[in-house]
């Protein structure tokens, strides 16, 4: 089955260390279960009554033995315990220079923005060898973004941003899944992965050259919705200065301290004063309900897109 | 000789029935509740192989099938497993096994029967009168703000039933603790009713959690209160939590039962003690509680925080090791036997096959870098299915074989019942093997239409059920038949060691004619009358 | 009528009888606990996320009701004790003097909570039948107070069934249905009434009293 | 039980009701919570032990009496280990 082998293909620098794990508990467990049926089957051969083997001094218990098998299984687990545990943080944990698309997802379709203001549907473009971030977040119920060929799941969910990162290292066209349950046409909410290489992919962000990129739009809307009207250094109110905010580390009215990323912007702005920045007052009024999901996707790349140093390039 | 099944089963007729408070009788009425519940679970079941058969699934509507595999999964988890060995043979043998009278509540031990049926029939008229499409697990906010359907409905029938297992939980409690009879100490108790004492604590703890769960999800439909509603800054994880909080402990209830099972009919057909009867308490009690500190294994994926992942992960693998003892512990007791292969010893046997591959597989789920790219496809639907079909139902029919002499007093066919067996034991891996490989090809699950490219596959799958109905039905006619044609079993037609077989079959009113006495672990005398 | 224990024949004796039963109460109990567990796990997860907002919602809630329902409860929790202890003495009278108060203390609670339910209902603060909040922690505040009516709600529910149980109690004691060997069912009762309370032991401190200092 | 046992216990755990209540209208920050929450394990320690006469029976009445309140424990404290930890943190590694 030929076709089968195409979804099974490694396309994505993760695949290859999931596989390892995932064949070594293969064979793991494949050793003890053949081990374990193989005595169930000779000793109900050997000792089937009637049979003439030597039944002479049936221990009913053996401390020592119990011990060898309650030990043995616990080392073995927590070994691979702590190797699933390593390829799982690297999993979850995007390399800085990873560049970032935009998910919403919606009952039933996946919604993609590149930082160029491209817009796809159903579709992701993603160039060859560079490690994609993907910061998504769900309009209604929690769906679940799975790409089989790369070996990676997010769940999706409303009001707040999950994140999953991947590097393809395969060109083509790969599945993308919708895994988690989310109503009627749960099993359409499909799409495809499409890995380019980066000439390619430059050449396609260029051909669907979007109105003005994400951060040149969440520019526009900085103004529409008065952002700046306090956000700006000759405003009358005492506002903080967003410059370069993202990435940085926010001192919080409550002593705390937190990075700002997308999550961190995402709440300050639906949910400002749920926490204050030290220093100021909590003026900020809740945009929640204001601005689409999209909408903030643009704000927010618009104030990243303040920070020179970093990779996206707009 | 005349046989006492029909004095004592006939006796009164179906008035006496729904109000008798004899242990036995609940038991045997729990039965055909459990038995009509798996039919109509079988019966979805069905329905849902028959629709994958191939890959537009053009049997039913995306609609209905949603509504299919989540009356299948209601069903068959609250309505005929959790219930299950419990409720029948925990019901009958729970006070045979301890020398009691009767279990410490009859009364209450009746009503929880009532409460049983009247959930049950009430979310299967709710499911069959329009129905609910959330999957069994209500994951919100899709529950509460975004399903249309009956919702509330089954809500209120599993909220009721859960009622029927707290009460039944309570009673076994209970009964182990102040009915034992002299000399049984707990070292002395068969090891059937540790399990059934332990399930008993996962009931009393767990169920509570998800009544008043789905009692929220209720008032979040009815008056739009926001705790898990994202839109007021309410957590969809926070029902997850509180959801697996109750599900994973449920399926060590499911488990622990069936363990307990295996662990009567080995010994019998091997004639031979248990190898290692303390470590199987142990493991019992450390499943139990260790069981109720890994329900985030659920969510790895979900979202929740990495380290919380990691936390539950290696609690996994922890809880796992007892089940390890276990499966060692019934090979080991194989060994200097003189064994017989009857029907019940072939449904144990399977248990261990089945049991053990599903519970490895458990455990490569357990690992989050291996759970990422499995969960939510088939790989997981077979995990369960190898551990709760393979393991429990096997281990539920293997009991029933096992005590039916003792229940009704008659003996079924024996060639029958090794052919439904083994019948079961091909037609169930041909059935759910092939789901571990379209898990790990990708295939999500809860998908009413697929990629061609898992066709294959699903048509192997669909053969296998075919057979698994087949198998499953043989028994259901055999043993029927047995009530009418059966020989007359006699106290101990395998001549086990239990105190449940000193007494007549089936047992007289009062269990036991003259007190018995126990010396040590399996091992009694009938005092002088 | 005779105040001796008959025994179900499943039990050798009365002692062995009474036991059971007490046992079967206090496994019940543990399930009540949590029944309101799963509402105070949700308290904590939210209260975790929006500490400020719970602590403005608080303030919201009447701290001097609130006070006096528990100083109630908890006095009520001792008359009960006192009536069982007269029904093992064979105090008829008194007992049932006891009892009857302890009813009338859990009406005054379920009172008293009718009055906070009312005022809230003037100031909008009822989630799903009238909820408008000013201020930036109006969902908090929301949810704070989803919460709030589901605890005390659930928990007024079980003082509800307390006050129905004891009255019922208090006319089978004055009939003299109990004595000094037949006390279990008002044990039993009482225990109830004072998980009852213990629960309230919690509840207060944890809706009431948040954001109170300074 | 004497009577005056009972009616002792009652002032304790009324004298214990205005602690807490005059504790909370102090600013303490997070030992408000801490505080209040203890003094109310003290009480119901007191309810227990003296009304529901738990201490008094055999052992497994306390263990039983303990049950619910360890499970819920569990509950609250693994779920917490979740939102405790949730705020995106750089993975050490
Ligand atoms: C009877 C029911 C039952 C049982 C007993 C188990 C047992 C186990 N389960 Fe399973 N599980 C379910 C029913 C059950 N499960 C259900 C219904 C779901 C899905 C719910 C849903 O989403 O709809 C699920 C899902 C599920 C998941 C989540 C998958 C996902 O959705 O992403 C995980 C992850 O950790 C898991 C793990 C385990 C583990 C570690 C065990 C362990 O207890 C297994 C222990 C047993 C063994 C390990 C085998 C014997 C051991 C040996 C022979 C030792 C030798 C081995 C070595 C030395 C390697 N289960
Ligand atoms: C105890 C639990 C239990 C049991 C016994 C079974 C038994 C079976 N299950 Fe099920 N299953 C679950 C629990 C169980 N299942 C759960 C919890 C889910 C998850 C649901 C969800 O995602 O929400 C699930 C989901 C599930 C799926 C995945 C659906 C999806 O994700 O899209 C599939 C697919 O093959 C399946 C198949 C089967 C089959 C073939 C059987 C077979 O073993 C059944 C064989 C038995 C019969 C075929 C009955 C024989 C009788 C007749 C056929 C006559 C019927 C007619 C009359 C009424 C007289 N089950
Ligand atoms: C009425 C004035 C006002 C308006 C309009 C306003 N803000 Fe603010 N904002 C504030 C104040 C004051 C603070 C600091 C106090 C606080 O954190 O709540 C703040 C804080 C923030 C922060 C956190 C800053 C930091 O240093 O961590 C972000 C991000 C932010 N605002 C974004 C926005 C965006 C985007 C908009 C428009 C959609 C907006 N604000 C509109 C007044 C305003
Ligand atoms: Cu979206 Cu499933
Ligand atoms: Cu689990």
């Amino acid at each position: 089955m030929s076709d089968l082998a195409r979804l099974l293909v490694d396309a994505s620098s993760l695949a290859p260390q999931v596989d390892a794990l995932f064949w070594f508990m293969v064979a793991l467990c494949g050793t003890v279960a053949a081990a374990v049926v193989w005595a169930v089957l000779y000793y109900s051969v050997r000792y089937r009554r009637g049979s003439n083997a030597d039944r002479s001094g049936e221990p009913s218990t053996s401390i020592p033995v119990e011990l060898a098998w309650t030990g043995i299984p616990a080392v073995l687990f927590i070994g691979v315990f702590i190797w699933s545990l390593f390829v799982f943080v690297k999993m979850r944990t995007p390399p800085a220079n990873a560049q970032t698309i935009y998910i919403v997802a919606k009952q039933w379709m996946w919604k993609a923005q590149h930082p160029g203001g491209q817009r796809e549907i159903n579709t992701l473009h993603v160039p060859i060898g560079v490690p994609i971030r993907l910061t998504m977040t769900s309009e209604d119920v929690i769906h679940s973004f799975y790409v089989p060929a790369f070996r990676v799941k997010q769940d999706v969910l409303p009001g707040r941003y999950t994140q999953l990162w991947f590097m393809a290292t395969k060109l083509g066209d790969f599945n993308l899944f919708c895994a988690e349950y989310c109503g009627l046409d749960h099993a359409k909410m499909g799409g495809h992965i499409i890995v380019m290489r980066p000439p390619e992919y430059a050449r396609w962000l260029d051909g669907n050259a979007a109105s003005g990129t994400l951060a040149a739009q969440g520019a526009i809307l900085f103004r529409s919705h008065g952002c700046s009207g306090c956000h700006s250094p000759d405003a009358a109110i005492h506002a903080p200065d967003l410059n370069e905010l993202y990435g940085q580390t926010v001192h919080l009215a409550d002593g705390s301290a937190v990075i700002a990323d997308e999550r961190y912007l995402r709440d300050a702005i639906l949910l400002p004063n749920q926490r204050t920045v030290a220093g100021y007052k909590p003026l900020m009024p809740s945009f929640s309900g204001q601005l689409s999901e999209e909408e903030l996707l643009a704000l927010i790349a618009y104030l990243k897109s303040t920070v020179e140093s970093h990779h996206d390039h707009d | 000789m005349t046989t006492i099944d029909a004095a004592f089963y006939r006796e009164g007729g179906l008035r006496s029935w729904l109000t008798t408070h004899d242990h036995k009788r609940i038991a045997i009425l729990y039965a055909l509740g459990i038995t009509f519940y798996f039919l109509l679970g079988g019966a979805a079941a069905t329905m849902i192989r028959l629709n994958l058969v191939n890959p537009a699934g053009s049997l039913l509507s995306a609609e209905t099938y949603n509504k299919t595999f989540t009356f299948h999964g209601v069903v068959m988890v609250w309505f005929f497993l959790i219930p299950s060995i419990p409720t029948t043979l925990g019901n009958f043998l729970l006070p045979l096994m301890i020398g009691a009278r009767d279990v410490a509540f009859p009364r209450l031990n009746l009503a929880s029967w009532y409460l049983y049926m009247a959930g049950g029939l009430f979310t299967v008229a709710a499911l069959l009168a329009g129905g609910v499409d959330t999957g069994w697990t209500f994951y919100t906010p899709f529950s509460t703000m975004f399903s249309n359907t009956h919702v509330y409905l089954v809500v209120i029938g599993v909220f009721v039933t859960g009622f029927a297992s707290i009460l039944t939980g309570v009673n076994f409690i209970v009964t182990v603790h102040t009915l034992r009879m002299p000399g049984m100490t707990w070292f002395r108790l068969p090891l059937f009713v540790w399990t059934m004492y332990a399930v008993s604590l996962v009931m009393v703890l767990a169920t509570p959690v998800l009544a008043m769960t789905l009692a929220l999800i209720a008032l979040e439909r009815l008056a739009h209160l926001g705790i898990f509603d994202p839109a007021l800054g309410g957590d969809p994880l926070l029902f997850q939590h509180l959801f697996w909080f109750y599900s994973h402990p449920a399926v060590y209830i499911m488990i622990l039962p069936a363990m307990g099972v295996v662990s009567e009919i080995i010994p019998c057909f091997v004639r031979r003690r248990i190898f290692g009867y303390r470590f199987m308490t142990y493991s019992i009690l450390a499943i139990t509680v260790i069981g109720f500190m890994v329900w985030g294994h659920h969510m790895f994926v979900a979202g929740q925080s990495m380290y919380a992942s990691l936390l539950f992960s290696i609690l996994s693998f922890v809880v796992a090791v007892p089940s390890a003892i276990k499966v060692f512990n019934w090979t080991a007791t194989l060994r200097k036997g003189a064994i017989t292969f009857e029907a019940p010893m072939l449904y144990a046997l399977g248990f261990i096959g089945l049991f053990m591959l599903g519970g490895l597989t458990g455990l490569m789920l357990a690992a989050p870098a291996l759970d990422i790219p499995l969960t939510d496809t088939y790989f997981v639907v077979a995990h369960f299915h190898y551990v709760m079909v393979g393991g429990s139902v096997m281990a539920y029919l293997g009991g029933l074989h096992y005590w039916w002499p003792k229940i009704t007093g008659r003996l079924y066919s024996e060639s029958w019942a090794r052919a439904a067996a083994i019948l079961m034991f091909f037609g169930f891996n041909l059935t759910f093997f092939p789901q571990y490989v379209l898990g790990y090809e990708g295939m999500p699950r809860r998908y009413h239409s697929y990629l061609p490219d898992f066709q294959a596959l699903n048509v192997l799958s669909s053969a296998g059920a075919s057979i698994l109905a087949l198998a499953y039905l043989m028994p259901i006619a055999y043993l029927l038949w047995s009530l009418r044609a059966g020989q007359p079993a006699g106290n101990n037609p395998w001549n086990a060691r239990g105190l449940e077989w000193q007494t007549s079959s089936p047992p007289p009113e009062e269990n036991f004619r003259h007190q018995p006495v126990v010396r040590e672990a399996y091992a009694y005398d009938e005092a002088a009358p | 009528m005779t105040a001796a224990a008959q025994v179900a024949d499943q039990y050798d004796d009365a002692g062995q009888q009474r036991y059971a039963a007490t046992l079967g109460m206090w496994v019940f109990l543990a399930t009540e606990i949590l029944f309101f567990g799963v509402l105070f796990a949700s308290y904590a997860a939210l209260r975790f996320q929006y500490d400020q907002g719970f602590a403005v919602a608080s303030r919201h809630t009447d701290m001097l009701l609130g006070t006096l329902e528990t100083g109630v409860l908890l006095t009520s929790s001792s008359l009960i004790a006192l009536a069982v202890r007269a029904v093992r003495l064979n105090e008829r009278r008194s007992a049932v003097t006891l009892m009857a108060a302890t009813a009338a203390l859990g009406l005054t609670f379920l009172v008293m909570h009718g009055f906070e339910y009312y005022k809230e209902y003037t100031e909008h603060l009822i989630p799903g039948i009238d909820f408008s909040q000013p201020g930036v922690h109006a969902h908090a505040v929301e949810l704070f107070f989803c919460l709030y009516y589901c605890i005390t709600g659930f928990h007024s529910l079980h003082v509800a069934i307390g006050v129905v149980v004891i009255s019922t109690l208090a006319v089978r004691v004055a009939r003299g249905s109990f004595g000094p060997h037949r006390y279990t069912f008002p044990e039993l009762a009482a225990l109830y009434w004072h998980l009852v309370d213990i629960i309230w032991i919690f509840v207060f401190p944890l809706l009431y009293l948040i954001g109170r200092g300074g | 039980m004497s009577v005056s046992r009972y009616l002792m216990v009652l002032a304790a755990l009324l004298a214990l009701l205005a602690l807490t209540a005059g504790l909370a209208l102090l600013k303490l920050g997070p030992f408000n919570t801490i505080l209040a929450l203890s003094i109310s394990c003290i009480k119901t320690a007191l309810v227990m032990s003296i009304f529901m006469h738990a201490t008094e029976g055999r052992r497994l009445t306390i263990m039983v009496s303990l049950l619910g309140f360890i499970w819920l424990a569990i509950l609250i404290g693994f779920a917490l280990t979740d939102y405790g930890t949730r705020a995106s943190l750089p993975a050490p590694w």
